[in-house]
């Protein structure tokens, strides 16, 4: 099994999840980031002081998924989170070595 | 209709004239009834004092959020608590030394060091004592909030609260006596500072300008480079929010130190202050969102509410003589001055988190030497003397103060401390224990 | 005790009564002096005007704290800026022009382009002509803070603030001429609208509602196939606590539209208008409970909150007439109009964010309907007549105003500074910089 | 100058009475016109009324700040509901059955059950019967939201207002009866409570103590081994500025009970019972401030704020007899007992979530059982009993009305519900959604 | 050495950080995340308009530990942060290369 | 590639952010996160009760870069977020299959 994550901008949120649902992804989890990259933040003024926005909001989804399905969820991810802007993200792939769902015990596939 | 007159309703104003003086008996020898009684004239004083030191005394509320909105959330728990402390000291240091070391009335330099009582019922004296010692004390409570804003996110609290009873019982009296409480500078100066550019405002800015200095800026704010690193506040709407609580009792701050309100022409003179201290305020908005447009082509909402601040000050050394475009001319030029000196304090290092040194101090000067333009009973050097010796006076005593403060006690949190907030490490809880970051 | 007088305490009304009365050689030809002195009654009649014109000044505050209460925190700052801008802009267009367009009575249809000044003293006109103006002028800026939350989150601030302008400069005031300053419906149609549900906010809710249709939803905000998208405000506590703020308010608001406080009839008329207000307040409130209880099965504190302010707006036309069950009735069924109309502007895709057009133009259209059920001086036709001639010339003129802003500068910001928030792409700032995501 | 008259200004009280005196033709026989006409004394006490029922209905605003701060986010929409709906709920009970059964006078024990209507202007009354009426309601709505704030967090919606209509429609009105509408305790004990620290704050300590008790604590409040734990609120910076209204309204809570404002002893016994409750309630800072700092060596913001509200309840029962450094006495105890009796209520296991036991009630009886000390009208036996009869009526007659509630609909939401927070579970919404967690 | 992350309801966190705390666990980080999985949100009305809560707040536990004490904390998170209930969350485990104390420079094993 | 987590004390996140990228390092994302370890949270006062503060914030940094660099940046951020004092925090490192980049769909070390 492999860890999906991918770094993505804000408000492209719901629109990810939409296409990984409709993929019949049945979870994932979400976590509110501050990205630095490419993307440079600009200049802002705040009572009179010039200052750079160094780090960018943006939404990490996680996803553990089967290592046959991780080439259509890039896929997705990459199709509904793209606006051909810089800063649109990335997308990470790891090694998964055990999934366990609490409630039931189960490991493995089942536990997706 | 809402204007002319109910004369076919339950009764109103112009009906009852017209009541009065068609009673046939009293028509002539009882003109004078057409006058307030000295004893409605009593209690409408009084009244105008205490209504308006009520909101007066909101404004601690005010000062409150403000300052709360513009710290970081890890210090804003500590703000509150000083501000709500510093209202109280104040409160308790007027009444113990202050007031009548202020209008005690001795010397021309200092007046009792007594404690206030009030006094019987007197009718000829124009006010009860009390409506009148309530009203000065919340002034006096003024002069410290000023201070508690430029000096945040750094300052120890029990040092902090030192000084201002040090300034609410000895430093703002001294100073206010000789001009509020007749001293030198009333009697040979002619200096006038309606309702306190100078004696509140500049006092509260001049002791806040000398604890910066004393104090130093906050760890990380000025980069060795000159760089100055910005550090937004936590709250913009808190901030908003005060800055309407200060504007709402700068009304009574300006209106009630008419001091009267028992004749019609007293009546009208309040009515003239209301609207000058409005468009001012106004005015110091709309100029300042105009120069932030300018300079940075985006407007500033905390700039914005400086300039609300600083068109306050500046009209209350006169909000009484000026016509309604003079009022807005100066509080215009007061919100232009606070979107120059904010940045320009920062290049001089002297780190005012709040912006009180520009809203308070520089606009209460403005607005201290713009006064003979509309008032000829003032003079520009009367004008000047005054602001010089409230300013030397001020500055000296301040740093007396703080100096001794700094080599007893300290006052100073470490830069660990600093880091971690003072929430955290002064009073060990959070502000905002569940957001905060 | 606490009821019927205090005859051995301190002093009180009734023992001085006594004393006066029994006063043997003025018995008789001194009964008049039992009255209230002309001059006290200017005195009085001005100080209502002061007072109440203060805590409606306040409502400026409360507008801001509910508006950045219900828009996301994105917008915070910005709508913060709005508010405490437009009640500038308000207060300096009305002196510029506003006033005398509405009360200087040339013609009944508007009156004239002057800027104001006060009058001297006069006390047979019952006021202090300053202390009439700034009265007035709060109520001019509350026309203008309903219309900043219908539209927040997607219009640009300097078209924004350029409307208010225009709309407290010209429109409320030509309006407000027509029954306030004297003019046709006052005079041909005797249409009665007692503190402004349709004068004030009425006129902020058509040019609130026109300017929606012009500006669109909010992007995201109705999806293609009729979904409503939710889009949570950011801090209900602020919003409740701004409710409370415009309910403090309304006591001036309704109260000091009374317009005097010289005579005991006053007195009276003033205490039954408090009194009718808070119970119209809390039928709304409770009212509007209910209704979100048996429609939802949960109470929706932002429709109690909206309640609370249809209650208070149906209640303005007519203040004081109503008997207190009628009073509750009132504000009872402006709190049920605002839980219909809410969902119901969302279907027809009207977006406002706020409720305003609801508890504003709704619930000012009921109050000012249901005036001639207790108040015979008013009929069904004149009502209908100043409801729909004030919303004709309302919505026209602004929707002149909005299409002149849309097609030269500009009214809305792109979909990508929606996203990011107006306080980064307008202000570059942000309201929680700690906090908000 | 600043003080001693306005002789040469635009007029002012002074000058009016030093031209009122020496009108020659008047001088003697009109030596009366320098007092108050009962008109302008009627009207005076009816503002007096309506000016501080403003700003004591504004108290609501502060407590639901202050609640709405000391909760945890989860449960922060969901305590501004509560407020806004007992204000509500208070403001129409009081007229539908509490005004009469508490003032209506039949029997030593309860009034008539009566819903209350306005009476005509009757000049000799000394206020307008409405005037009265309004500023009663406040004080009955106040000693509801004493409730809201100690049983958050875990009581359900409907059941709580159930209980505050019962509280303001019986409870309250029927033991305020037996002292302010003149029954049994005022007749035969000559107890002495002016403005309610025990007829309004005790009442609502005793209802949120016997509902604490039946009620239980917050899940996991208390552990098995007797351990505390600490559940922090949200907004400190909230709490703060709820206490700061609380403290501005408190100025009308005991100035308005002075229940006139018609002559020169009125405004002079206003004046001190302002200046009485403020240094009380500074004193309440200063001494929660001290002792917190003794205990814990750090400063406890929220014991602060307590002790400020803790001071105003304490010299809420004699807030004019008090020479000022008594008052300060009186109030620096009742900051200590807060301090001591709120981790005093956790051991008991007693969940009050913001103090409300320990500031009202605690400081209440403190406050009430001191007036003799300065008030030799009162005696402590009649305190006593006061105390007494009011805590076992309100006590016995609060568990009836909870037990019912609890054996009927039950009024603890489930544990689940209580860990998700009742803003999802109650109301279907968050207070912040964009920030909590 | 191994990543254990459990995604949890968050009001059992302090549970598990007990319960790990009694197994010698030195160290974990949590992270507060928004999860969306079979536990669906109920729909809720806000201001008349129905809407789902598609996310739920979750907490994400974090702990790294040597490989042969994975398998006990992942029964000891599996029993304390179970209700039975659905939505109760995941662990996932994934391989670590290598730890760094960052005061001490220590790595491996004596890092944790 | 690898992912270098490291969670550090979150006032050093400036200065560690600068050094990676004085590395050449183009970008990286950070979590705001609360950790448990050997630096206890000391006990506080809240109205008179004593509490323990058990979870301190931290900042949790990710990089992912190529195996070769994987040292360098360790050595950075262990250098820049030392302060000698417990609490300081851990680097973790993780194996990464693949990276995405989300708007031009570059794989592997161009993504970065
Ligand atoms: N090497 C990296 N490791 C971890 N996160 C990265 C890395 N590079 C970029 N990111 C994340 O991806 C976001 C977008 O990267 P950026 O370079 O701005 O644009 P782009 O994705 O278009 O190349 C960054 O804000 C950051 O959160
Ligand atoms: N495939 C997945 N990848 C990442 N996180 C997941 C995945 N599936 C579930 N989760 C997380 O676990 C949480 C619980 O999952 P859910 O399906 O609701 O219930 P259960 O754990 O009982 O099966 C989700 O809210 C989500 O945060
Ligand atoms: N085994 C672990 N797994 C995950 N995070 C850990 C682990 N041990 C420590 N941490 C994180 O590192 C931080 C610092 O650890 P701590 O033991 O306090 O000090 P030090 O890093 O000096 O040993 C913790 O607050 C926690 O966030």
């Amino acid at each position: 099994m492999k860890l999906v994550s991918a770094v993505i901008k804000p408000f492209k949120l719901d629109e990810v999840r939409g296409a990984l649902q409709s993929l019949g992804i049945q979870g994932l989890t979400v976590t509110e980031v501050k990205g630095y990259g490419r993307q440079k933040g600009h200049t802002e003024f705040y009572r009179g002081n010039e200052y750079a926005v160094t780090f960018l909001p943006k939404a990490k989804i996680e996803v553990v998924v089967d290592e046959d399905r991780v080439n259509t969820v890039i896929s997705a991810i990459q199709e509904r989170a793209n606006t051909g802007q810089i800063g649109d993200g990335k997308i990470f792939v790891c090694p998964i070595d055990e999934v366990v769902r609490i409630r039931t015990g189960e490991t493995g596939r089942d536990a997706l | 209709m809402r204007h002319l007159g109910k004369l076919a309703g339950l009764g109103g104003a112009v009906g009852v004239i017209a009541l009065t003086l068609s009673a046939p008996a009293l028509a002539e020898e009882a003109a004078e009834l057409t006058a307030t009684s000295s004893e409605s004239a009593y209690i409408l004083n009084s009244l105008l004092f205490l209504i308006s030191g009520m909101v007066v005394m909101f404004m601690a509320a005010g000062f409150c959020m403000l300052e709360s909105g513009l710290v970081r959330s890890r210090n804003a728990a500590t703000i509150c608590l000083k501000n709500i402390a510093l209202y109280s000291i104040a409160g308790l240091m007027y009444w113990l030394v202050g007031y009548n070391l202020m209008y005690g009335g001795n010397t021309p330099y200092f007046g009792s060091f007594t404690f206030w009582t009030h006094s019987d019922v007197d009718i000829s004296g124009g006010y009860t004592s009390g409506s009148d010692w309530y009203f000065q004390m919340v002034f006096c409570a003024t002069a410290a909030s000023i201070v508690s804003g430029t000096l945040a996110e750094r300052i120890k609290l029990w040092p902090f609260l030192i000084f201002v009873a040090y300034l609410t019982g000895i430093i703002y009296p001294i100073q206010g006596s000789w001009e509020w409480g007749g001293g030198w500078l009333d009697a040979e100066w002619a200096f006038s500072d309606f309702a306190g550019s100078t004696l509140v405002h500049s006092t509260g800015g001049w002791a806040a300008l000398v604890g910066a200095i004393v104090l130093g800026a906050r760890t990380g704010k000025y980069g060795p480079n000159g760089e100055v690193n910005v550090m937004p506040g936590s709250s913009l709407p808190l901030a908003t929010l005060g800055t309407f609580i200060l504007w709402l009792g700068w009304f009574g701050f300006n209106g009630g130190s008419q001091l009267a309100l028992g004749t019609a022409g007293d009546a009208d003179a309040v009515s003239r202050i209301f609207i000058n201290t409005n468009v001012a305020a106004a005015a110091g908005v709309v100029s300042a969102m105009l120069l932030t447009q300018i300079l940075y082509r985006k407007v500033d909402l905390t700039m914005a509410l400086n300039g609300a601040i600083a068109g306050l000050v500046s009209i209350t050394a006169e909000p009484l003589t000026p016509a309604i475009p003079e009022a807005i001319l100066i509080g215009a030029v007061g919100g232009l001055l606070v979107v120059i000196f904010v940045p320009l304090l920062d290049k001089m290092r002297i780190d005012d988190v709040v912006g009180a040194i520009s809203a308070h101090l520089v606009a209460g000067i403005w607005g201290t030497m713009i006064v003979p333009f509309t008032n000829g009973d003032a003079s520009y050097v009367g004008q000047a003397v005054g602001v010089a010796a409230v300013g030397v006076f001020v500055s000296v005593a301040s740093l007396i103060g703080w100096l001794l403060l700094k080599f007893t006690i300290g006052i100073r949190v470490t830069p660990e401390q600093e880091l971690e907030g003072l929430d955290k490490t002064e009073l060990g809880l959070e502000a905002y224990p569940e957001f905060s970051r």
